[in-house]
Protein backbone atom coordinates (compact mmCIF):
# COMPACT_ATOMS: atom_id res chain seq x y z
CA UNK A 1 0.00 0.00 0.00
CA UNK A 2 0.80 3.40 -0.77
CA UNK A 3 -0.45 6.49 0.82
CA UNK A 4 -1.08 9.20 -2.04
CA UNK A 5 -1.71 12.87 -1.19
CA UNK A 6 -3.37 16.09 -3.31
CA UNK A 7 -2.70 19.45 -2.57
CA UNK A 8 -4.60 22.62 -3.55
CA UNK A 9 -6.51 22.85 -6.94
CA UNK A 10 -5.91 18.88 -7.05
CA UNK A 11 -7.46 18.06 -3.46
CA UNK A 12 -10.77 20.09 -4.45
CA UNK A 13 -10.50 18.20 -7.61
CA UNK A 14 -10.02 14.45 -6.35
CA UNK A 15 -12.46 16.12 -3.35
CA UNK A 16 -9.63 14.36 -1.09
CA UNK A 17 -6.66 15.09 0.69
CA UNK A 18 -5.56 11.78 1.30
CA UNK A 19 -6.30 8.24 0.12
CA UNK A 20 -4.47 4.68 0.20
CA UNK A 21 -4.11 2.33 -2.87
CA UNK A 22 -2.03 -0.47 -4.06
CA UNK A 23 1.35 0.78 -6.40
CA UNK A 24 4.25 -1.59 -4.22
CA UNK A 25 6.08 -2.22 -7.73
CA UNK A 26 4.32 0.47 -9.87
CA UNK A 27 5.92 3.38 -11.42
CA UNK A 28 4.84 6.97 -11.25
CA UNK A 29 3.38 6.52 -14.73
CA UNK A 30 1.06 4.01 -13.18
CA UNK A 31 0.00 6.02 -10.65
CA UNK A 32 -0.81 9.13 -12.88
CA UNK A 33 -2.45 7.39 -15.51
CA UNK A 34 -4.57 5.19 -12.60
CA UNK A 35 -5.43 9.16 -11.32
CA UNK A 36 -6.39 10.14 -14.28
CA UNK A 37 -8.99 7.38 -14.92
CA UNK A 38 -9.91 8.20 -11.69
CA UNK A 39 -10.39 12.10 -11.71
CA UNK A 40 -10.50 13.38 -15.03
CA UNK A 41 -8.16 15.82 -15.90
CA UNK A 42 -5.53 15.68 -13.05
CA UNK A 43 -3.30 14.59 -15.54
CA UNK A 44 -2.89 17.99 -16.85
CA UNK A 45 0.96 18.51 -17.77
CA UNK A 46 1.71 20.85 -15.44
CA UNK A 47 1.35 18.34 -12.26
CA UNK A 48 4.42 16.91 -11.32
CA UNK A 49 4.63 14.09 -8.24
CA UNK A 50 6.63 13.55 -5.47
CA UNK A 51 7.58 9.76 -3.67
CA UNK A 52 8.97 10.27 -0.31
CA UNK A 53 8.84 13.98 -0.20
CA UNK A 54 11.28 14.43 -3.63
CA UNK A 55 10.39 14.85 -7.18
CA UNK A 56 9.80 11.76 -8.97
CA UNK A 57 9.73 10.88 -12.97
CA UNK A 58 7.46 8.64 -14.86
CA UNK A 59 9.53 5.84 -14.30
CA UNK A 60 10.78 5.81 -10.50
CA UNK A 61 9.11 2.61 -8.76
CA UNK A 62 6.62 2.91 -5.99
CA UNK A 63 7.84 1.07 -3.46
CA UNK A 64 5.44 -0.72 0.00
CA UNK A 65 4.53 2.20 2.83
CA UNK A 66 5.95 5.00 0.06
CA UNK A 67 4.06 8.88 0.12
CA UNK A 68 2.97 9.74 -3.36
CA UNK A 69 1.69 13.52 -3.46
CA UNK A 70 0.76 14.75 -6.82
CA UNK A 71 2.18 18.63 -7.20
CA UNK A 72 0.25 21.52 -9.12
CA UNK A 73 1.96 24.28 -9.73
CA UNK A 74 3.31 25.99 -7.35
CA UNK A 75 2.64 29.42 -5.94
CA UNK A 76 4.49 30.38 -2.79
CA UNK A 77 6.56 33.43 -2.43
CA UNK B 1 12.50 27.76 18.77
CA UNK B 2 12.75 28.66 15.46
CA UNK B 3 14.16 26.34 12.46
CA UNK B 4 16.35 28.14 9.42
CA UNK B 5 13.78 26.31 7.36
CA UNK B 6 10.70 26.70 8.05
CA UNK B 7 6.90 26.61 7.05
CA UNK B 8 4.88 28.42 9.70
CA UNK B 9 1.11 29.06 10.58
CA UNK B 10 1.75 32.23 12.72
CA UNK B 11 2.35 36.03 12.14
CA UNK B 12 6.30 36.03 10.87
CA UNK B 13 8.73 38.16 12.82
CA UNK B 14 11.63 38.58 10.51
CA UNK B 15 13.93 40.24 13.06
CA UNK B 16 14.24 36.15 13.75
CA UNK B 17 15.54 35.03 11.14
CA UNK B 18 17.52 37.92 10.55
CA UNK B 19 19.07 37.80 13.75
CA UNK B 20 19.96 33.75 13.02
CA UNK B 21 22.08 34.52 9.92
CA UNK B 22 24.00 37.41 11.43
CA UNK B 23 27.85 36.54 12.38
CA UNK B 24 30.69 38.65 13.66
CA UNK B 25 32.37 37.99 9.79
CA UNK B 26 28.75 38.89 8.17
CA UNK B 27 28.85 42.71 6.89
CA UNK B 28 25.72 42.61 5.10
CA UNK B 29 22.49 41.38 5.72
CA UNK B 30 19.67 40.94 3.50
CA UNK B 31 16.45 40.59 4.12
CA UNK B 32 12.92 40.27 1.72
CA UNK B 33 10.00 39.95 2.42
CA UNK B 34 6.98 39.02 0.34
CA UNK B 35 3.51 40.62 1.34
CA UNK B 36 -0.19 39.73 0.62
CA UNK B 37 -0.97 42.48 -2.15
CA UNK B 38 -4.33 44.47 -2.37
CA UNK B 39 -3.86 44.75 -6.14
CA UNK B 40 -2.85 42.96 -8.74
CA UNK B 41 -3.55 43.57 -12.30
CA UNK B 42 -6.89 45.32 -11.27
CA UNK B 43 -8.22 42.82 -9.07
CA UNK B 44 -9.08 43.68 -5.76
CA UNK B 45 -7.85 40.83 -3.23
CA UNK B 46 -9.57 40.39 -0.25
CA UNK B 47 -6.65 38.36 1.45
CA UNK B 48 -4.96 35.00 0.76
CA UNK B 49 -5.32 30.88 1.96
CA UNK B 50 -1.93 29.54 1.58
CA UNK B 51 -1.77 26.09 1.97
CA UNK B 52 1.77 23.72 2.09
CA UNK B 53 2.90 20.26 1.95
CA UNK B 54 4.66 20.52 4.62
CA UNK B 55 7.60 18.50 5.37
CA UNK B 56 8.43 18.37 1.67
CA UNK B 57 8.43 22.11 1.88
CA UNK B 58 10.55 22.64 4.44
CA UNK B 59 13.13 20.21 2.52
CA UNK B 60 12.84 22.23 -0.37
CA UNK B 61 13.69 25.72 1.22
CA UNK B 62 16.70 23.21 3.18
CA UNK B 63 17.95 22.67 -0.35
CA UNK B 64 17.45 26.45 -1.13
CA UNK B 65 19.83 27.37 2.07
CA UNK B 66 22.15 24.86 1.11
CA UNK B 67 22.42 25.85 -2.66
CA UNK B 68 23.21 29.30 -1.89
CA UNK B 69 25.83 28.45 0.71
CA UNK B 70 27.68 26.35 -2.77
CA UNK B 71 27.37 29.16 -4.59
CA UNK B 72 27.96 31.90 -2.38
CA UNK B 73 30.58 30.86 0.56
CA UNK B 74 30.55 32.53 3.22
CA UNK B 75 26.90 33.12 2.83
CA UNK B 76 24.25 31.81 5.72
CA UNK B 77 20.45 31.92 4.73
CA UNK B 78 17.12 31.68 6.63
CA UNK B 79 13.90 31.01 4.99
CA UNK B 80 10.56 30.58 6.51
CA UNK B 81 7.15 30.97 4.34
CA UNK B 82 3.59 31.48 6.07
CA UNK B 83 0.75 29.05 5.47
CA UNK B 84 -3.42 29.78 6.29
CA UNK B 85 -5.07 32.94 5.84
CA UNK B 86 -3.11 36.03 5.74
CA UNK B 87 -4.53 39.61 5.27
CA UNK B 88 -3.47 42.57 2.93
CA UNK B 89 0.12 43.52 4.20
CA UNK B 90 0.90 40.44 5.72
CA UNK B 91 4.31 39.22 5.38
CA UNK B 92 4.13 35.72 3.19
CA UNK B 93 7.76 35.01 3.30
CA UNK B 94 10.96 36.10 4.31
CA UNK B 95 14.46 35.26 3.36
CA UNK B 96 17.04 36.75 5.33
CA UNK B 97 21.44 36.12 3.97
CA UNK B 98 24.51 37.74 5.58
CA UNK B 99 27.54 37.34 3.75
CA UNK B 100 30.88 39.03 4.56
CA UNK B 101 29.81 41.50 1.36
CA UNK B 102 26.64 42.61 -0.38
CA UNK B 103 26.51 41.88 -3.44
CA UNK B 104 26.02 38.66 -2.30
CA UNK B 105 23.51 39.02 0.25
CA UNK B 106 21.30 40.56 -2.86
CA UNK B 107 21.79 38.13 -5.22
CA UNK B 108 21.66 34.93 -3.03
CA UNK B 109 18.38 36.84 -1.65
CA UNK B 110 16.82 36.75 -4.91
CA UNK B 111 18.07 33.58 -6.08
CA UNK B 112 16.31 32.49 -2.98
CA UNK B 113 13.05 33.76 -3.83
CA UNK B 114 13.27 32.27 -7.69
CA UNK B 115 13.90 29.03 -6.53
CA UNK B 116 10.90 28.95 -3.93
CA UNK B 117 8.70 30.13 -7.22
CA UNK B 118 10.07 27.01 -9.26
CA UNK B 119 10.27 24.32 -6.62
CA UNK B 120 8.63 24.72 -3.37
CA UNK B 121 5.37 22.70 -2.87
CA UNK B 122 3.18 25.51 -1.69
CA UNK B 123 0.16 27.11 -3.06
CA UNK B 124 -1.84 30.49 -3.23
CA UNK B 125 -5.39 31.11 -3.58
CA UNK B 126 -6.48 34.24 -4.01
CA UNK B 127 -9.91 35.54 -2.57
CA UNK B 128 -11.86 38.04 -4.87
CA UNK B 129 -15.47 40.24 -4.01
CA UNK B 130 -16.27 37.66 -6.59
CA UNK B 131 -14.77 34.73 -6.68
CA UNK B 132 -11.49 32.94 -5.53
CA UNK B 133 -8.54 30.78 -7.49
CA UNK B 134 -5.92 28.71 -6.89
CA UNK B 135 -2.80 30.31 -8.42
CA UNK B 136 -0.31 28.31 -10.09
CA UNK B 137 2.65 28.19 -12.77
CA UNK B 138 3.70 32.14 -11.68
CA UNK B 139 7.07 31.72 -12.23
CA UNK B 140 5.93 31.72 -17.07
CA UNK B 141 4.87 34.83 -15.78
CA UNK B 142 7.23 37.49 -17.95
CA UNK B 143 8.92 39.29 -15.17
CA UNK B 144 11.67 40.89 -16.96
CA UNK B 145 15.22 39.13 -17.41
CA UNK B 146 16.99 37.45 -14.98
CA UNK B 147 20.41 39.39 -14.10
CA UNK C 1 9.30 60.22 15.49
CA UNK C 2 11.84 59.02 12.34
CA UNK C 3 12.78 60.77 9.71
CA UNK C 4 12.39 59.06 6.35
CA UNK C 5 16.23 59.67 5.05
CA UNK C 6 18.05 60.41 8.35
CA UNK C 7 21.40 60.17 10.35
CA UNK C 8 20.81 58.30 14.30
CA UNK C 9 22.86 58.23 16.90
CA UNK C 10 20.83 55.57 18.51
CA UNK C 11 21.05 52.13 17.87
CA UNK C 12 18.63 51.06 14.37
CA UNK C 13 15.35 49.27 15.00
CA UNK C 14 14.70 47.89 11.53
CA UNK C 15 11.14 47.15 11.92
CA UNK C 16 10.32 50.78 12.06
CA UNK C 17 11.70 51.75 8.65
CA UNK C 18 10.58 48.68 6.83
CA UNK C 19 7.16 49.45 8.52
CA UNK C 20 7.35 53.29 7.27
CA UNK C 21 7.82 51.98 3.10
CA UNK C 22 4.90 49.50 3.44
CA UNK C 23 1.52 49.87 1.70
CA UNK C 24 -1.49 47.82 0.26
CA UNK C 25 -0.19 48.28 -3.05
CA UNK C 26 3.59 46.73 -2.12
CA UNK C 27 4.09 42.78 -2.80
CA UNK C 28 7.72 42.84 -2.07
CA UNK C 29 10.05 44.60 0.68
CA UNK C 30 13.85 44.52 0.70
CA UNK C 31 15.52 45.63 3.81
CA UNK C 32 19.77 45.39 3.74
CA UNK C 33 21.50 46.41 6.97
CA UNK C 34 25.12 46.97 6.78
CA UNK C 35 27.05 46.16 9.99
CA UNK C 36 30.38 46.27 11.48
CA UNK C 37 32.66 43.27 10.30
CA UNK C 38 35.30 41.51 12.96
CA UNK C 39 37.60 40.91 9.98
CA UNK C 40 38.63 43.20 6.98
CA UNK C 41 41.42 41.65 5.30
CA UNK C 42 42.82 39.65 7.37
CA UNK C 43 42.66 42.80 10.07
CA UNK C 44 40.80 42.81 13.00
CA UNK C 45 38.67 45.73 14.05
CA UNK C 46 37.57 46.29 17.71
CA UNK C 47 34.81 48.95 16.61
CA UNK C 48 34.44 51.60 14.63
CA UNK C 49 33.63 55.45 14.72
CA UNK C 50 31.21 57.03 12.39
CA UNK C 51 31.16 60.57 11.56
CA UNK C 52 28.52 62.51 9.31
CA UNK C 53 28.47 66.23 8.07
CA UNK C 54 24.57 65.69 9.62
CA UNK C 55 22.70 67.77 7.74
CA UNK C 56 24.40 67.25 4.28
CA UNK C 57 23.95 64.27 4.96
CA UNK C 58 20.36 63.79 5.45
CA UNK C 59 19.65 66.02 2.23
CA UNK C 60 21.65 63.33 0.31
CA UNK C 61 19.80 60.75 1.54
CA UNK C 62 16.93 62.10 0.75
CA UNK C 63 17.82 62.55 -2.66
CA UNK C 64 18.96 59.34 -3.26
CA UNK C 65 15.19 58.45 -2.15
CA UNK C 66 14.18 60.75 -4.54
CA UNK C 67 16.47 59.09 -7.60
CA UNK C 68 14.59 55.65 -6.42
CA UNK C 69 11.41 56.67 -6.88
CA UNK C 70 12.00 58.20 -10.21
CA UNK C 71 13.90 55.30 -11.43
CA UNK C 72 11.30 52.29 -10.27
CA UNK C 73 7.99 54.06 -10.16
CA UNK C 74 6.10 52.62 -7.56
CA UNK C 75 8.87 51.60 -5.04
CA UNK C 76 9.29 53.94 -1.35
CA UNK C 77 12.06 54.20 0.29
CA UNK C 78 13.75 54.55 3.78
CA UNK C 79 17.24 55.15 4.53
CA UNK C 80 19.17 55.48 8.31
CA UNK C 81 22.66 55.55 9.16
CA UNK C 82 23.52 55.42 12.47
CA UNK C 83 26.90 57.76 13.65
CA UNK C 84 29.42 57.63 17.05
CA UNK C 85 31.21 54.16 18.51
CA UNK C 86 29.51 50.98 16.98
CA UNK C 87 30.62 47.30 17.94
CA UNK C 88 30.74 44.10 16.05
CA UNK C 89 27.47 43.15 14.51
CA UNK C 90 26.09 46.48 15.20
CA UNK C 91 23.85 48.19 12.29
CA UNK C 92 25.60 51.05 10.66
CA UNK C 93 23.06 51.57 7.86
CA UNK C 94 19.48 49.94 6.59
CA UNK C 95 17.76 50.76 3.79
CA UNK C 96 14.28 49.63 3.32
CA UNK C 97 12.47 49.87 -0.36
CA UNK C 98 8.98 48.87 -1.10
CA UNK C 99 7.47 47.55 -4.59
CA UNK C 100 4.66 46.18 -6.24
CA UNK C 101 7.45 43.50 -7.51
CA UNK C 102 10.01 41.88 -6.03
CA UNK C 103 13.16 42.79 -8.80
CA UNK C 104 12.44 46.49 -8.37
CA UNK C 105 12.75 46.38 -4.64
CA UNK C 106 16.46 43.95 -5.07
CA UNK C 107 17.36 46.78 -7.35
CA UNK C 108 16.50 49.80 -5.98
CA UNK C 109 17.92 48.77 -2.83
CA UNK C 110 21.34 47.70 -3.54
CA UNK C 111 21.11 51.36 -5.86
CA UNK C 112 20.94 53.01 -2.36
CA UNK C 113 23.79 51.63 -0.89
CA UNK C 114 25.82 52.19 -3.84
CA UNK C 115 25.15 55.99 -3.89
CA UNK C 116 25.33 56.16 -0.37
CA UNK C 117 28.99 54.95 -0.63
CA UNK C 118 29.37 57.46 -3.37
CA UNK C 119 28.47 61.02 -2.02
CA UNK C 120 26.89 60.73 1.19
CA UNK C 121 29.17 62.97 3.51
CA UNK C 122 29.55 59.73 6.09
CA UNK C 123 33.21 58.53 7.15
CA UNK C 124 33.64 55.49 9.05
CA UNK C 125 37.27 55.42 11.17
CA UNK C 126 38.42 51.83 11.69
CA UNK C 127 39.72 50.81 15.46
CA UNK C 128 42.26 47.61 15.29
CA UNK C 129 44.27 46.94 18.29
CA UNK C 130 47.51 48.53 16.98
CA UNK C 131 45.91 51.58 15.64
CA UNK C 132 43.22 53.55 13.98
CA UNK C 133 42.40 55.33 10.16
CA UNK C 134 39.92 57.08 8.63
CA UNK C 135 38.89 55.10 5.73
CA UNK C 136 37.65 56.95 2.60
CA UNK C 137 37.42 56.16 -1.37
CA UNK C 138 36.28 52.50 -0.66
CA UNK C 139 34.06 52.53 -3.68
CA UNK C 140 37.41 52.26 -5.71
CA UNK C 141 38.34 48.80 -4.61
CA UNK C 142 37.46 46.55 -7.48
CA UNK C 143 33.78 45.00 -5.77
CA UNK C 144 32.59 43.10 -9.76
CA UNK C 145 30.65 44.75 -12.13
CA UNK C 146 27.82 46.80 -11.32
CA UNK C 147 24.52 44.90 -13.07
CA UNK D 1 32.30 85.78 6.46
CA UNK D 2 32.09 82.23 6.06
CA UNK D 3 32.12 78.97 8.06
CA UNK D 4 34.28 76.22 7.13
CA UNK D 5 33.76 72.73 8.44
CA UNK D 6 36.85 70.47 8.61
CA UNK D 7 35.54 66.40 8.57
CA UNK D 8 37.12 63.20 9.72
CA UNK D 9 41.08 62.87 8.33
CA UNK D 10 41.00 66.47 7.26
CA UNK D 11 39.09 67.54 11.02
CA UNK D 12 42.37 65.91 12.54
CA UNK D 13 44.99 67.26 9.49
CA UNK D 14 43.29 70.69 10.54
CA UNK D 15 42.98 70.80 14.31
CA UNK D 16 39.63 71.77 14.08
CA UNK D 17 36.30 71.36 12.96
CA UNK D 18 34.96 74.65 12.39
CA UNK D 19 36.34 78.05 11.32
CA UNK D 20 35.78 81.73 9.96
CA UNK D 21 37.24 82.96 6.73
CA UNK D 22 37.00 86.50 4.57
CA UNK D 23 35.98 84.62 1.49
CA UNK D 24 32.83 86.43 0.02
CA UNK D 25 33.40 87.01 -3.74
CA UNK D 26 35.90 84.47 -4.13
CA UNK D 27 35.71 81.27 -5.50
CA UNK D 28 36.14 77.81 -4.42
CA UNK D 29 39.56 77.64 -5.83
CA UNK D 30 40.48 80.06 -3.96
CA UNK D 31 39.52 79.10 -1.01
CA UNK D 32 41.32 75.35 -1.82
CA UNK D 33 44.19 77.26 -2.79
CA UNK D 34 43.97 78.90 0.80
CA UNK D 35 43.68 76.22 2.56
CA UNK D 36 46.60 74.28 0.75
CA UNK D 37 48.74 77.02 2.19
CA UNK D 38 47.26 76.85 5.65
CA UNK D 39 47.00 73.01 5.83
CA UNK D 40 49.70 71.60 3.68
CA UNK D 41 48.43 68.15 2.04
CA UNK D 42 44.72 68.82 2.35
CA UNK D 43 44.09 69.09 -1.63
CA UNK D 44 45.30 65.92 -2.67
CA UNK D 45 43.06 65.37 -5.60
CA UNK D 46 39.91 63.58 -3.80
CA UNK D 47 39.10 66.15 -1.42
CA UNK D 48 35.36 67.74 -2.35
CA UNK D 49 34.20 71.02 -1.82
CA UNK D 50 30.66 71.51 -0.47
CA UNK D 51 28.87 74.85 -0.18
CA UNK D 52 25.90 74.89 1.86
CA UNK D 53 25.63 71.50 2.17
CA UNK D 54 25.37 71.03 -2.11
CA UNK D 55 28.64 69.70 -3.98
CA UNK D 56 30.46 72.54 -5.26
CA UNK D 57 32.65 73.27 -8.55
CA UNK D 58 35.68 75.00 -8.56
CA UNK D 59 34.77 78.28 -10.26
CA UNK D 60 31.30 78.73 -7.90
CA UNK D 61 31.25 82.05 -6.01
CA UNK D 62 30.95 82.11 -2.24
CA UNK D 63 28.81 84.37 -0.88
CA UNK D 64 28.16 86.54 2.75
CA UNK D 65 27.24 83.47 5.19
CA UNK D 66 27.61 80.63 3.24
CA UNK D 67 28.85 77.66 4.65
CA UNK D 68 31.78 75.60 2.96
CA UNK D 69 33.03 72.14 4.02
CA UNK D 70 35.76 70.09 3.15
CA UNK D 71 34.55 66.97 2.22
CA UNK D 72 37.36 63.75 2.64
CA UNK D 73 35.99 60.82 0.03
CA UNK D 74 33.06 59.15 2.18
CA UNK D 75 33.08 56.08 3.65
CA UNK D 76 29.90 55.22 5.20
CA UNK D 77 27.48 51.97 4.68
Amino acid sequence: MIRIFYFAGLRELTGTAEETAEFTGKTVADLMQWAESKYPGIDNGAVRVAINEEYALPDDVLGEGDTAAFIPPVSGG
Amino acid sequence: MMKAFEVVSHPIDTQVYADYVLRPEAGAVTVFTGHVREWTNGVRTLYLAYEAYVPMAEKKLAEIGQEIEEKWPGTRAAIAHRIGELQIGDIAVVIAVSSPHRRDAYEANEYAIERIKEMVPIWKKEIWEDGEEWIGGQKKKPEGART
